[in-house]
């Protein structure tokens, strides 16, 4: 390798941004496989070249958990690939799902009334923080930082067991569904919330304590995996990630679906853009998504309750379904959903998860199953940042910039 | 014995007689069941969305610590592999080599409808069968199942471990008979050597 | 003399007493315990209950048997592209030579127990110092002779840590020479009774010593040889069975006969206690307090899991190089200040 | 650490779409390049030539679409082509970010075949590797081509085309013939 000017880091701005090649390598790197049996990578593997202890070149080799959504979504229906889509980003459910119902929704012409939207939007939130908390623990763990994975789950069980008392599932919710939601909240539930507000609040400024402001976790993250502004845009990372390279961007507040435009929150946004900001992102995240739990409680509390299916489909019921409906807050499944058509068109639905902005491709043919439904997620979007955050960095920042990215293998793979 | 090599004995002949005279004549059987009943530390091993699920058994609310259950990172030091959902074409290999590479005696818990037999996903292109890729001890039902069912299948385990003798036959017979019908490595495992991925310059 | 006579008569010689009873099958013992105690502060601080329902009565306290049973059962794989006879005697050789320093640390002032003659005894400090830093090369020749790239790469770390920390603990060791003005850990133990303990009038030279413990341990937060989200378990990936459950004991070990080291030069020895004659006051009932003593040490670093992260490779040399290098040798310089204002 | 930046409130979409949409097409236009427009619901596509998509790429990029959200591909077997169409956005002009537009072309189904984005386009490398394993489009000039998600022998099947059939869920499956006539 003598006379060849190594560039470390991946890129040089005075070079122009260039795509990496991969596997055009120099005897005299050493090659290591991490994954997919590995503490450090989940269910994905990433193969990093290091010259000494210096990564010059990662790649990322996804795939182990490409479940082939995109094909089974094409022979389900319109309302089976609901669950099918949830278990991408399992403990993120309502969020990866929604757009999906949104892009329905576009395509019939239904609307969800608005105790329906405030509905979602309130599972959204309780997932949102979930994710995160999902998120802070394996960090945590990425970090040697044990006591920092059991207070996450720990607390993430808070907002699991408020979902479970609002959906009746822990993880897998299938909560919206075209032109509405499946339950309104249970008796005493948003006194639960409430509690929950409060205590994550207290919590917030625990983990502050033992993990943000520790001096080790602070050392092993600042300006580790720094992802500049240009950079981040190039690539197209999104979520917290993005944010946390000072990428003014939430698709709450671009595109705001649901009820969010109603609602008093802020997206915060940092501008180093190392893993320390994206973890700074993530608390935030979790602090505003606290704020439009009280909001949206406190707003379900007060207005009477309606029914929370779109009108078009209301009518459909049958009255023993109505009754149901009316006096339980359930709404049914009905048998014609199962074999329903769908106008034919292209939408795009796209929302926030936990993670970033997802996308969902659906097109229809007029049948009864969609033509094709394309899914891009968050996690898919940020892989391409491994290559290009990696590279330069010591192997011991590799679990560093893994954690601070929050990647879910099942998600990326769809 | 090879040429070169400083004499260490017959390892296999030592471990025999060793393990002949620790089970047979101290009948340490029930000693050596309860101490694989009680530390059953599962390889990290995520193949899909029951990750989570396992997660948050190990968290503080379910603790699956209490069964003497910690989770370890490598293969080599474990003796226990749960199957955490839904096992890809790709991540077959991983799961097999895995499975090899730890020591027996070991065990394998399923955990998930996929695991069982596909679940949601029984009609994709890019699913296997675990139980077609290494032998399971214990099925966990559910989509994903609840982190109390992991617990109860870690309980069952233990039960199964030392209701039949499992662990200290295993290591008297040196291997299990019930657990031999699995399909063979090349089925899972070949298409790395056609792999890109793996090419060098 | 009958067998049994002679047979008493060496295990009863001192150095080989202390390193078979006190040193092996107190550091078993302590070795459990301490995993224990980790597991379970751990789980205390993490709002759990920890390893519990093999023996509810005791805590759980059987589950590390069981896994001790347990690994001493598994089979132990020794794979094919190994380097067989380190892969063998470095496990075995490591925990051996952790233990050796105890061979000649002395438990009380009684000239009738040590395990050295008196002229010897003059240096006994800077022999067990020179025992101590031997165990990581057997460590580094269990990551080559494993021909794993994670064990290797677990190696190398090892031996960056060695480079770093051994001359700290050298010298913060020194640092309580310098203020007793001698090698002899007896004269060490005994200038601490009559005022202070050395870890109050030399905190400097205590401090580096602590930290170069916990660092050639490889305890949290400095587990950096063994860290697992990249190199698996470091030099130990391809362990299994016994030669693994050596390889963690050996860990345990060096950190218990480090600790005793500690407590005799800074934590005052067998003080408040003063031996007297006989086996019951002149040997056993000081070396408990040395023992309790160095138990106190090896779990206050064992909680150091459940608080803090894991430092960067690059960051513990920093602070090893940087910060804790001057601290050592100004300790050296506090104790030699002391030592001529004649405080010790 | 600075203190977090927040982004100002809740925006119109429609009027982004259709701000990014008129950047897209006068950006196009003024390169030079003819298209046609497909609309759909939350996106528009512009659909262009094979030999002048690249032309049109250097076009949107300079117009300010920093990346590409997608690269969806669509199989028609009954008008026998595939559709590839790069769904691209901006992140930092403040006029039209979030507004998807997507450049799309139509490839024959026999031995489809396109100049890649990737280099235009740094975001697209890990979609166009996908798109090429799932509907066996191959990128000329792309830096790395190989499958991402499946195994070689499964990329070769090209899983997506609606001419690989996986097994129908229904509601008659496993019952016999006869009672499923009633």
């Amino acid at each position: 390798m003598s006379g060849e000017v190594r560039v470390y880091g991946g890129w040089r701005d005075d070079l122009g941004l260039k795509v990496i090649p991969t596997r055009r390598l120099a005897r005299d790197v050493y090659e290591v496989f991490i994954g997919p049996q590995h503490p450090g990578s989940g269910h994905m593997r990433i193969i990093i070249r290091v010259d000494g202890d210096v990564i010059v070149e990662a790649d990322p080799d996804i795939g182990y958990v490409h479940r082939t959504m995109e094909k089974l979504g094409e022979i389900r229906g319109w309302i089976k690939p609901i669950p099918l889509f949830e278990r991408m980003a399992i403990h993120d459910a309502c969020n990866i799902t929604l757009p999906y119902v949104r892009a329905v929704e576009k395509l019939m012409g239904v609307e969800a009334p608005l105790r329906a939207k405030y509905l979602r939007v309130l599972l959204c939130e309780i997932n949102r923080i979930a994710a995160h908390l999902y998120g802070f623990a394996i960090f945590g763990v990425f970090l040697g930082h044990s006591t920092m994975y059991m207070w996450a789950m720990g607390d993430r069980e808070v907002f699991i067991q408020l979902a479970e008392e609002l959906t009746g599932a822990r993880l897998t919710h299938s909560y919206p569904i075209p032109g509405g939601v499946r339950r309104d909240i249970p008796q005493g539930f948003p006194d639960m919330a409430r509690r929950a507000v409060k205590y994550m609040r207290k919590r917030l400024e625990e983990y502050r304590k033992i993990f943000l402001d520790n001096p080790v976790i602070r050392s092993r993250l600042e300006d580790v995996g720094v992802i500049p502004k240009r950079l981040a845009a190039e690539l197209g990372i999104v979520g917290p990630n993005a944010r946390g390279s000072g990428i003014q961007y939430d698709v709450r507040i671009i595109e705001p679906y649901e009820v969010y435009d109603e609602l008093d929150f802020e997206v915060p946004v940092y501008t180093e853009g190392d893993a320390l900001a994206r973890t700074y992102v993530r608390v935030e995240e979790i602090r505003q998504s606290l704020r439009i739990i009280e909001q949206v409680v406190e707003w379900l509390e007060k207005k009477p309750r309606e029914p929370i299916v779109d009108e078009s489909i209301y009518k459909k019921y049958p009255p023993l379904h109505k009754k149901i409906l009316e006096s339980q807050g359930r709404a049914k499944l009905l048998p014609w959903m199962a074999t329903m058509k769908v106008p034919a068109g292209r939408a795009i639905g796209r929302g926030e998860t936990g993670r970033g902005e997802i996308i969902y491709y659906v097109e229809s043919d007029g049948g009864m199953n969609p033509y094709r439904v394309r899914i891009v997620t968050p996690s898919a979007r940020n892989a391409i940042a491994f290559k290009y955050a990696l590279p330069g960095h010591r192997v011991m920042d590799l679990p560093a910039i893994y954690g601070s990215l929050d990647y879910f293998p099942p998600e990326a793979d769809r | 014995m090879e040429e070169g090599k400083v004499y260490v004995g017959n390892l296999d002949v030592a471990a025999k007689r060793a393990r002949d005279i620790l089970l047979g004549k101290l009948k340490l059987e029930k000693v050596v069941d309860w101490a694989n009943a009680f530390s059953l530390w599962p390889v990290h091993l995520t193949t899909s969305c029951c990750s989570t699920e396992f997660a948050a058994t190990f968290g503080p609310r379910f603790d699956g610590e209490q069964f003497g259950a910690l989770p370890w990172v490598g293969p080599r030091q474990t003796n226990l592999i749960v199957i955490e959902g839904t096992v890809t074409r790709k991540m077959a290999c991983a799961v097999r080599v895995t499975w090899e590479q730890m020591p027996h005696p070991k065990y394998a818990i399923a955990m998930g409808a996929c695991a069982l037999d596909g679940g949601l996903f029984y009609n994709s292109y890019n699913v296997v069968r675990p139980w077609e890729v290494i032998p399971i001890d214990i099925y966990i039902p559910g989509c994903p199942p609840r982190p109390e069912s992991v617990a109860r299948a870690i309980v069952e385990l233990q039960r199964k471990i030392r209701g039949r003798r499992v662990a200290s036959s295993w290591i008297r017979e040196g291997w299990r008979p019930d657990r031999d019908y699995v399909a063979p490595k090349e089925d899972y495992c070949a298409w790395q050597k056609t792999s890109p991925l793996l090419e060098r310059v | 003399m009958s067998l049994a006579e002679v047979a008493a008569a060496i295990i009863g010689w001192p150095p080989v007493w202390q390193v078979l009873v006190i040193g092996f099958l107190g550091s078993l013992v302590i070795a459990v315990l301490a995993v224990w105690f980790e597991r379970k502060a751990a789980a205390r601080v993490q709002r759990r209950l920890g390893p519990y329902w093999a023996s509810p009565r005791l805590g759980g306290l059987l589950h590390l048997i069981a896994d001790m049973v347990r690994y001493a059962f598994q089979y132990p794989i020794i794979p094919r592209t190994v380097d067989l006879i380190p892969f063998l005697a470095a496990p075995i050789a490591g925990m051996v030579i952790a233990l050796l320093p105890l061979a000649v640390v002395p438990f009380t002032s009684n000239p009738a127990y040590w395990p050295l003659p008196p002229s010897a005894m003059e240096y006994s400090l800077l022999i067990a110092l020179a025992i101590v830093t031997l165990p990581p090369i057997f460590i580094i020749a269990a990551g080559w002779a494993s021909n794993n790239p994670f064990a290797v790469i677990g190696g190398v770390r090892e031996a960056f840590i060695i480079v770093a920390y051994e001359l700290i603990a050298i010298l913060g060791f020194l640092g309580a020479a310098a203020s007793t003005g001698t090698f002899n850990l007896v004269a060490i133990v005994e200038a601490q009774g009559g005022i202070m303990w050395l870890a109050i009038l030399n905190p400097l030279a205590f401090l580096a010593a602590f930290i170069a413990i916990v660092m050639s341990t490889s305890a949290f937060p400095f587990e950096i040889p063994e860290s697992e989200p990249e190199v698996v378990a470091g030099p130990f990936t391809e362990y299994s069975g016994l030669l693994y459950a050596l390889n963690m004991g050996g860990a345990y070990m060096r950190r218990f006969a480090l600790s005793i080291i500690l407590a005799l030069t800074f934590l005052g020895g067998w003080y408040p206690l003063v031996p007297g004659e006989g086996l019951l006051m002149g040997y056993i009932l000081p070396s408990v307090v040395v023992v309790v003593k160095a138990v106190i040490v090896v779990l206050a670093i064992s909680f150091l899991r459940a608080v803090y992260g894991r430092y960067r490779l690059d960051q513990a040399l920093d602070l090893a190089w940087k910060i804790l290098l001057p601290m050592a040798l100004a300790g050296i310089a506090l104790g030699l200040f002391e030592a001529s204002i004649g405080l010790t | 650490m600075s203190g977090a930046e927040l982004v100002e409130g809740p925006r119109d979409y429609e009027a982004t779409l259709k701000a990014a949409r008129a950047r897209a097409e006068s950006a196009l236009r003024e390169a030079g390049i003819s298209f046609s427009v497909e609309e759909g619901k939350g996106f528009v596509d512009l659909v262009v030539d094979v030999d002048s998509i690249v032309k049109a790429a250097e076009a949107l990029k300079n117009a300010g679409f920093t990346h590409v959200v997608s690269v969806t591909a669509v199989d028609y077997p009954k008008k026998k082509s595939i559709k590839v169409a790069y769904h691209v956005t901006s992140y930092l002009d403040p006029e039209i970010v979030g507004g998807i537009v997507g450049l799309a072309v139509y490839l024959p189904r026999e031995a489809p075949e396109m100049p890649s984005l990737s280099g235009v386009w740094v975001s697209a490398e890990f979609m166009e590797r996908e798109v090429y394993e799932f509907f066996g489009v191959t990128f000329k000039g792309h830096p790395d081509l190989r499958p991402l998600l499946l195994i070689p022998e499964l990329a070769e099947k090209r899983p997506l085309r609606k001419d690989f059939v996986v097994r129908e869920e229904s509601i008659y499956e496993g019952v016999p013939e006869r009672v499923r006539r009633g």
